[in-house]
């Protein structure tokens, strides 16, 4: 029944999540088995390469469910999200650096490396609380969260709206590129933060923590779906798709418009920290290019070519990009941008829904009625 | 001439200095002068000490080339003009099996030698058998320095004035005594005024306080920077609390005309911020007004404006490598060949991909961003993904010498006046032709602009492409710029966006004012916040300004613009 | 409503299994894998240090190979993205079980494969000039450290040229920041004062110099010989030059030394702002021997241009090679534990004179030259190196790392600390 | 306004939180006059949409504005729902809510609820998420984010879809609809928020003449417990429903009166007939 409590909803109703949510189970419980039981050289052994690769596609597949939130379902184009990620990840770093204390090559117990050799002669400010773990965790939100709040905040009360608020997100992730980029901010400047030793006294690069790494990446991004696909079902985000097909109806029948949008937004911002936090200990390094502006856009071209407006479309998006990355930069490097760019322009003209929206073609129960609106 | 003034002058640790050979051939040339005798004197010694000195310079050691160079000087041969000038232009070369020297051009693979004793023509020879006789920096400036107490008395103003401020960059006794000979026969003013600043530089080592102070009045006002050095060391205390310049009289007459010199200093100084910010800005517009039509006018989002840019970029270097005797005019052939080649491009994809995205901007972003990754492979896979050479046309290097304190380099002065010929010639297409006439009503109210019978499609392909041949004309000025390579258009896109939307959509006004201004705060800012923060605050600023005026310095008005 | 399972997950498992499979077969080959950026930015660089390997590796094939079995290159693209650089590394070291690996440009993108190499034992060449501060049992570096490059270049300005006043100016990342530390206090050492030392840092592709420009010239116009020492990177150089040419400043007046402007570069630009202008390196395609005659040759026809240029960061990969080859045999066996054994000590000779020898701290003896840039691109040698000058890893003009050593052979250290005695992170034996 | 004041406004319009403590009473009526315009005057760019407009509008009164193309009536909607601020004038909902001081959901809030011209249902929902969508409630994102909708609501819905007579279609998507339905919906939308002010913009434009008829009764049956002003051009249907007639030209207001007076008032005529 459609008004149940969209608590009850979650798992009904849609195959696209069902599938989605029993595959994660099953990589989620098999990679690790596979990795840690079978000895190398068994058929069935998964190795540490494949898991991390899998561990990093996970966190960008929740990275890419927090811009499907805000642009499949609420028509906000952000291409600023890298940010919110690369703040997550260095909110995630700045603890990896912390934990590494004597071990760096000067071995000073306080300073990470990069400071010594700058010459810097205390910890800034803002390093402090970065070495207990809990303390990290609450950045890897509150700094994204609240990021996206003032900025929105600022953004959604004018009414900054469409392309306009895609640009200016574009010059948010800009800005804060070229910040980072200086050495004198003190986040290591290009190199960024590197050389992480231990995650919550574990050696980051045992093969346990390697597939603790991987279990929670899986764990977040079954919960933050979830999440989301509760919010899609409530009310809210009922009101949420309303903005996003007539925003100015919306506000006429009283709903406070830029409350909702903000709060989507920074949540969305708070799911794509998490995944940087995530991504950071398994790739091995945080460094400005995240703030890249041409990262934002590739965020938002996993959810249009897996098919925005649905959650398990930017999940599938969000792998299949990657991987056709990972597999075109090792068989055909030169030819892979010309995959990737071609890719692009078929799946915005051909797929506005992306490849589950084909998919939903052939296996659609009702094509008549589609066929009236199209 | 004596030495006995060397001490003040000379560099500590250098000899045989440039300065010391400068000297050389400066004391040798001011008695030519002050006899005012510049025959040619022709006697069979000096032959000889010019050839053995001639011999000298067939070395790999610089220090040996500059003695030969003094040798050169000394021997007082009417060729040694010749012969300096061919080493300092590269065209001096020597016969590796006897180590004779000759002045030679190249020819392909031979060389046609000259013989510089005789100034005869010495036949071809295969260039494999001779060494080019090489120069280092200070062997260069020796060499300018030597050429330069030649060209006092060339017949040419210009060629004097050049002289005289070469011969100020080695100021001493020898070529104060020239330039003291000169400034009497001297008529040209500027020549004149150059002199005599020269020359009261010298004077504020007089030991007559009454010549110091009138040197002093002299060079109030003058911004050349040595005289601001020397001012500023007179009045400097030392250590032990007493100054350089004893008279307390000519220490306040300094103190006065260094104050003088700091306010046009300064005044100058802030002219030349404002001339970077309207050079940078000019750039910014150049890079912006193309997508300010295509996406201003038209709501597309071309995320491959930068690469459509880039293209023009290369065809420049392509029409460069057609003509490489013409370089000169290539840039100028290369503006229409760009425009056609960017336009053409951007014609076929607003054939090929926009036509089926009206209407729905944020996805045109998403295809066109597609594009421009092909099209930055298609050049990399074409021209190799290294950056190519585009050359600077000769009368677009160099500056405008306004004063010494102030100079306007030419290819920024060429960029803002192609901007604004530009910006002109847009304004015209758009208020004064049919097809700007029908982009506008198309841009207003498409359905109707179609039921009048204008034919959209067509419009939409020919704003689209005039929207990238502006790119592409645009990427011949970045051309003279910077790189040319596969990422120059990346570079340019943010900032692109981000004037069209400051000045506001669909208004090219506020593209060419937005531009500016983001230029000109951009270089105000840059000497107290360095480059980098400059820009993160001029993005800053812009955030919080669209947060403000969500449509930009100019919005468009009308309850049409609301949706 | 029915939807059907996302295709993409199922042609990843597709995928991998097919990868898999791959990687299983071809033994009888040693794989030299190939971690150079083939697209993004510094495609620009990296590209042609692939070809570089790529054309060693034919070479060595045909003479026969190494022990007797061929080399087989497996080329990646790491497209200049840093974390990509990692996983791509990891693929080389894990998947295709790569022995040996030629790669890596950018600092970060080292910084970023290290703990790759580490963890898996893998094997890296890095044959670029570089910050130095690091020492890696798994990486030997075959490009010049500070010491190498910057020191020299500075002896040159100050005793050949007079240059009293200085400007060290570079782009705002980590190599010029440590060498411009380590030339700070290298120069007042020498007894520079601060007030003639001016120092900038700019961001990558900086293309407006105006105003810095400007500065410069007005730094340079207080009586003293000043000279700027240039770290500036890669695409910010052309608009840099030609920005000092246009406001008259010439090599005369004002030198400039670069680090990172080589040949490669020069050949992308128009070189007549430069000419004049110095560059240090530890090789010169103009260099006239006999081995690097052969070099340019084979390298023009392997690339099949005759117009192709080389530069230091190819020879350092023709070093490296060759030593890697020498190792091998030396060790018998690509095993790399056995190989960094005998890597150190291995003498290989430098296509620009004398001979590179692979120090304890995984550096080489370079010569150091000091060219000015021709009209043609290219350089001519104006002052180099009495003998050869030995890589040090830590320098001893930084106050962090005076008292730090590297030694693999007696030490088994990458980061000894003669102070504390210790021996701390950076790599666990 | 002073900075924190600003701030406050600002925060309260994104939040929502002080807006509920502060929610302005629903339009105090006692007077017998629910909508109080006064010299209100709207400029785009040079252009006067309106020119002190003075309109009142009484308690239960069923309204019709006519006039002719960019005589300003859409404005005039725009200014009393908050989506335009006038340069000059006064707006008041009752006599104690300043409508010029609140936002569009503020103004929805306190009983004002429009249907526009073009009939903008949401397409991609259902019928049956439309009317959740508008039917009064508390529309914070707390609520709907926690809490489906209560007996109350739901039988609201079931009612609101009874009189627009589109029960058997509660599972629609809206987009599919016909043109009729749309704006049946729309009505339906408007019914569901139960607002005392209805504003409906050309509510017959594209209906078959029995839609017409039956929309012209249920707008008659609203009057009374509602208020309701009707923009029509079909002037059968203003005849059919008008009890009183406004005619608007150029951004003010020519005639007032009953739909018979005013189509014989002269000016009338000559705006009408002088075009």
């Amino acid at each position: 029944m459609q008004t149940s409590h969209p608590a009850i909803r979650l798992l009904a109703g849609e195959r696209g999540t069902q599938v989605f949510l029993a595959l994660l189970l099953t990589v989620g419980v098999a990679a690790p088995i596979m990795h840690l039981a079978f000895p190398e050289g068994s058929a069935l052994h998964l190795s540490s390469y494949t898991m991390t690769l899998m561990g990093k596609y996970m966190t960008y597949a929740l990275l890419a469910i927090a811009v499907d939130l805000v642009w499949g379902y609420c028509g906000i184009l952000s291409l600023g999200h890298a940010a919110f990620f690369a703040l997550g990840g260095y909110a995630m770093g700045m603890y990896l650096m912390r934990q590494i204390g004597t071990r760096g090559v000067y071995g000073d117990p306080v300073l990470p490396d990069f400071m010594v050799f700058l010459n810097w002669q205390e910890l800034p400010w803002f390093w402090h609380g970065f070495d207990m773990f809990w303390f990290a965790a609450l950045m890897v939100i509150v700094v994204p969260g609240l990021l996206a709040l003032a900025f929105g905040w600022l953004a959604f009360r004018s009414r900054v709206t469409g392309v306009y608020l895609s640009i200016i997100t574009q010059a948010l992730t800009y800005a804060l590129m070229l910040a980072f980029f200086r050495n004198d901010m003190g986040f290591g400047g290009n190199n960024g933060l590197t050389d992480f030793k231990d995650i919550l006294g574990a050696n980051i690069n045992a093969p346990g923590t390697r597939v603790a790494l991987f279990v929670a990446s899986a764990v977040a991004l079954g919960l933050g779906y979830l999440a989301c696909r509760y919010i899609t079902l409530s009310r809210a985000g009922r009101v949420v798709q309303a903005i996003r097909d007539a925003e100015s109806r919306t506000r006429f029948i009283g709903y406070r418009v830029e409350s909702y949008k903000l709060w989507v937004f920074a949540f969305s911002a708070v799911l794509a920290g998490i995944a940087g936090a995530l991504y950071v200990p398994q790739v091995g390094i945080i460094n400005p290019s995240e703030f890249q502006p041409i990262n934002s856009i590739e965020i938002v071209i996993w959810v249009a070519v897996g098919g925005r407006g649905t959650l398990y479309g930017a999940v599938a998006g969000a792998v299949l990009v990657n991987y056709a990355k990972t597999y075109f930069t090792a068989t055909i490097p030169e030819l892979w941008l010309y995959a990737l760019g071609t890719l692009f322009v078929i799946v915005t003209l051909f797929l506005p829904k992306g490849v589950v929206g084909l998919a939903d073609k052939f296996t659609s129960r009702e094509p008549a009625a589609r066929a009236v609106t199209a | 001439m004596t030495n006995i003034s060397c001490t003040l002058f000379a560099v500590p640790g250098a000899s045989p200095g440039p300065l010391f050979l400068a000297r050389r051939a400066l004391g040798w040339l001011a008695l030519l002068l002050v006899v005012g005798m510049l025959a040619r004197p022709a006697a069979a010694a000096e032959s000889t000490s010019f050839e053995q000195a001639l011999g000298h310079l067939a070395t790999a050691n610089f220090k040996q080339k500059e003695r030969a160079v003094g040798e050169l000087l000394d021997a007082r041969h009417a060729n040694t003009r010749a012969v300096l000038n061919a080493l300092l232009e590269g065209t001096l070369y020597y016969r590796k099996d006897d180590r004779r020297v000759f002045i030679a051009a190249a020819q392909d693979a031979s060389l046609r030698l000259l013989d510089p004793l005789t100034m005869s023509d010495a036949g071809t020879a295969e260039a494999s058998d001779y060494t080019k006789i090489t120069t280092n920096n200070q062997l260069r400036k020796t060499l300018k320095s030597a050429l330069a107490s030649f060209d006092l008395a060339d017949p040419d103003a210009n060629v004097r004035l050049a002289a005289v401020n070469e011969l100020m960059r080695s100021l001493d006794a020898d070529s104060v005594s020239i330039l003291r000979a000169r400034q009497s026969s001297e008529k040209n003013d500027a020549v004149r005024t150059a002199i005599s600043t020269g020359l009261a530089i010298a004077d504020l080592d007089s030991a007559d306080a009454a010549v110091r102070l009138a040197a002093v009045e002299q060079l109030e006002g003058s911004l050349n920077p040595e005289a601001f050095n020397r001012l500023s060391a007179l009045v400097t205390k030392a250590d032990d609390g007493s100054y350089a310049e004893p008279d307390e009289n000519v220490r306040n007459a300094a103190r006065a005309a260094l104050n003088e010199i700091d306010n046009w200093r300064s005044f100058y100084r802030t002219l030349e911020t404002l001339f970077f910010g309207l050079s940078l800005g000019s750039v910014l517009v150049l890079a912006a007004i193309g997508l300010a039509i295509t996406f201003g006018v038209m709501g597309v989002i071309n995320m491959a404006h930068g690469e459509l840019m880039m293209l023009g970029a290369y065809t420049t270097y392509v029409i460069q490598l057609l003509m490489p005797q013409h370089i000169g005019a290539s840039v100028l052939v290369a503006i229409p060949v760009a425009f056609l080649v960017a336009g053409g491009v951007g014609v076929l994809i607003e054939r090929g991909i926009m036509r089926f995205l009206y209407g729905r901007p944020l996805e045109t972003l998403l295809a066109t961003f597609g594009v421009s990754l092909v099209l930055q492979q298609i050049v990399r896979d074409i021209f190799t993904a290294n950056n190519r050479p585009v050359e600077t046309p000769a009368w677009m290097a160099g500056s405008l010498q306004i004063n010494e304190a102030f100079s306007i380099t030419y290819n920024r002065l060429y960029v803002v006046l192609f901007m604004l010929i530009v910006f002109a010639i847009l304004q015209l297409v758009l208020k004064k032709t049919s097809l700007g006439l029908k982009v506008r009503a198309v841009a207003q109210n498409r359905a109707m602009a179609k039921s009048m019978g204008v034919r959209t499609e067509w419009v939409d392909a020919l704003t689209f492409g005039l929207g990238s041949g502006i790119a592409g004309v645009a990427g011949v000025a970045l051309s003279q710029l910077t790189n040319v390579g596969p990422n120059l258009g990346q570079s340019y896109i943010i900032d692109s966006f981000m004037v069209v939307v400051f000045g506001g959509v669909g208004n090219l006004w506020g593209t060419l004012i937005g531009g500016m201004s983001l230029g000109v705060v951009n270089q105000a800012l840059e000497p107290y916040a360095g480059a980098v923060l400059a820009k993160i605050l001029v993005l800053i600023a812009l955030i919080l300004f669209i947060q403000r005026r969500p449509r930009g310095l100019f919005p468009q008005k009308g309850r049409a613009a609301e949706n | 409503m029915r939807k059907t399972n996302p295709g993409g997950l199922k042609q990843l498992a597709a995928a991998i299994a097919l990868m898999s499979a791959m990687a299983a077969q071809a033994a009888d080959t040693i794989k030299v894998g190939v971690l150079h950026s083939l697209s993004g930015t510094m495609a620009i660089s990296e590209t042609t240090l692939k070809d570089t390997v790529l054309m060693l590796i034919d070479e060595q094939n045909k003479k026969g190979g190494v022990m007797g079995k061929k080399l087989e290159a497996v080329v990646v693209d790491p497209a200049s993205n840093w974390p990509l650089f990692a996983e791509k590394a990891e693929q080389l070291l894990v998947k295709d079980k790569v022995s040996v690996v030629f790669g890596c440009w950018t600092s970060v993108s080292r910084k970023s494969v290290l703990p790759v190499f580490e963890k898996n034992n893998g094997l890296l060449f890095y044959p670029v000039q570089y910050e130095g501060e690091e020492s890696s049992k798994n990486v030997f570096y075959t490009g010049a450290a500070p010491n190498q490059q910057a020191i020299p270049a500075v002896d040159y300005l100050m005793n050949e040229v007079g240059v009293k006043r200085w400007v060290l100016a570079g782009t705002d990342y980590v190599y010029p920041r440590t060498t411009n530390k380590i030339l700070e206090a290298y120069l007042k050492a020498k007894g520079v004062k601060d007030e003639d030392i001016m120092i900038n840092y700019t961001p990558f592709g900086h293309s407006n110099w105006q105003r810095i420009v400007a500065d410069i010239k007005k730094f340079g116009s207080a009586g003293k010989k000043t000279g700027v020492v240039s770290t500036i990177n890669g695409d910010a150089n052309v608009p840099f030059y030609k920005e000092l040419g246009n406001q008259k400043i010439s090599a005369e007046d004002i030198p400039v030394v670069a680090f990172s402007v080589g040949e490669e570069e020069l050949s992308g630009i128009d070189t007549k702002p430069l000419v004049g202008h110095l560059a240090a390196w530890n090789y010169f395609m103009s260099v006239d021997t006999p081995a690097n005659a052969e070099f340019i040759k084979k390298w023009r026809a392997f690339i099949k241009n005759n117009k192709r240029v080389t530069n230091d960061p190819m020879e350092a990969h023709v070093i490296g090679f060759n030593m890697w080859v020498k190792a091998v045999e030396k060790a018998k066996s690509t095993e790399v534990g056995k190989v960094i054994d005998a890597m150190v000590g291995i003498e290989v000779p430098n296509l620009s004179g004398g001979t590179a020898k692979m120090l304890p701290n995984h550096h080489l003896t370079k010569p150091v030259l000091i060219g000015e840039v021709r009209a043609d691109g290219q350089f001519d040698t104006v002052w180099q190196t009495e003998g050869l000058v030995p890589g040090d890893a830590w320098s001893d003009y930084l106050p962090g790392s005076k008292d730090i050593e590297a030694d693999w052979v007696k030490l088994k250290c990458g980061n000894y600390n003669t102070k504390t005695m210790k021996c701390s992170g950076q790599n666990y034996e | 306004m002073n900075a924190t004041t600003a701030l406050r406004n600002g925060w309260q319009k994104v939040f929502g939180a002080g807006a509920r403590s502060a929610r302005p009473a629903p339009g105090d009526t006692s007077h017998g006059t629910i909508l109080y315009l006064e010299d209100i005057s709207v400029s785009f760019d040079g252009f006067k949409a309106l020119n002190a407009l003075t309109l009142y509008i009484d308690a239960g009164e069923l309204r019709c504005i006519i006039g002719p193309n960019g005589a300003g009536k859409t404005t005039m909607m725009d200014v009393i729902t908050g989506k335009t601020r006038p340069d000059a004038g006064s707006a008041w909902f009752g006599q104690t809510t300043d409508l010029l001081t609140l936002s569009e959901p503020q103004i929805a809030e306190a009983g004002i609820g429009r249907k526009f011209q073009k009939p903008t249902v949401f397409e991609q929902h259902t019928v049956m998420e439309n009317l959740e969508l508008a039917v009064a409630g508390t529309k914070t994102i707390w609520t709907t984010l926690g809490s489906p909708l209560d007996r109350r609501q739901h039988e609201r819905i079931e009612e609101v879809l009874e009189t627009i007579r589109l029960q058997d279609r509660r599972s629609m998507r809206a987009g599919m609809l016909s043109h009729g339905q749309k704006q049946w919906l729309e009505i339906g939308m408007l019914l569901a928020q139960e607002p005392r002010l209805l504003l409906v913009d050309e509510p017959v434009a594209g209906m078959t003449p029995q839609e017409v008829e039956r929309t012209a009764e249920l707008l008659l049956s609203l009057a009374g417990k509602h208020s309701v002003m009707v923009v029509e051009h079909d002037m059968d249907f203003v005849r059919s429903i008008a009890r009183r007639v406004t005619v608007l030209h150029e951004g003010h207001v020519l005639a007032e009166g009953t739909i018979d007076e005013v189509q014989n008032d002269p000016r009338v005529v000559e705006v009408y007939l002088g075009e």
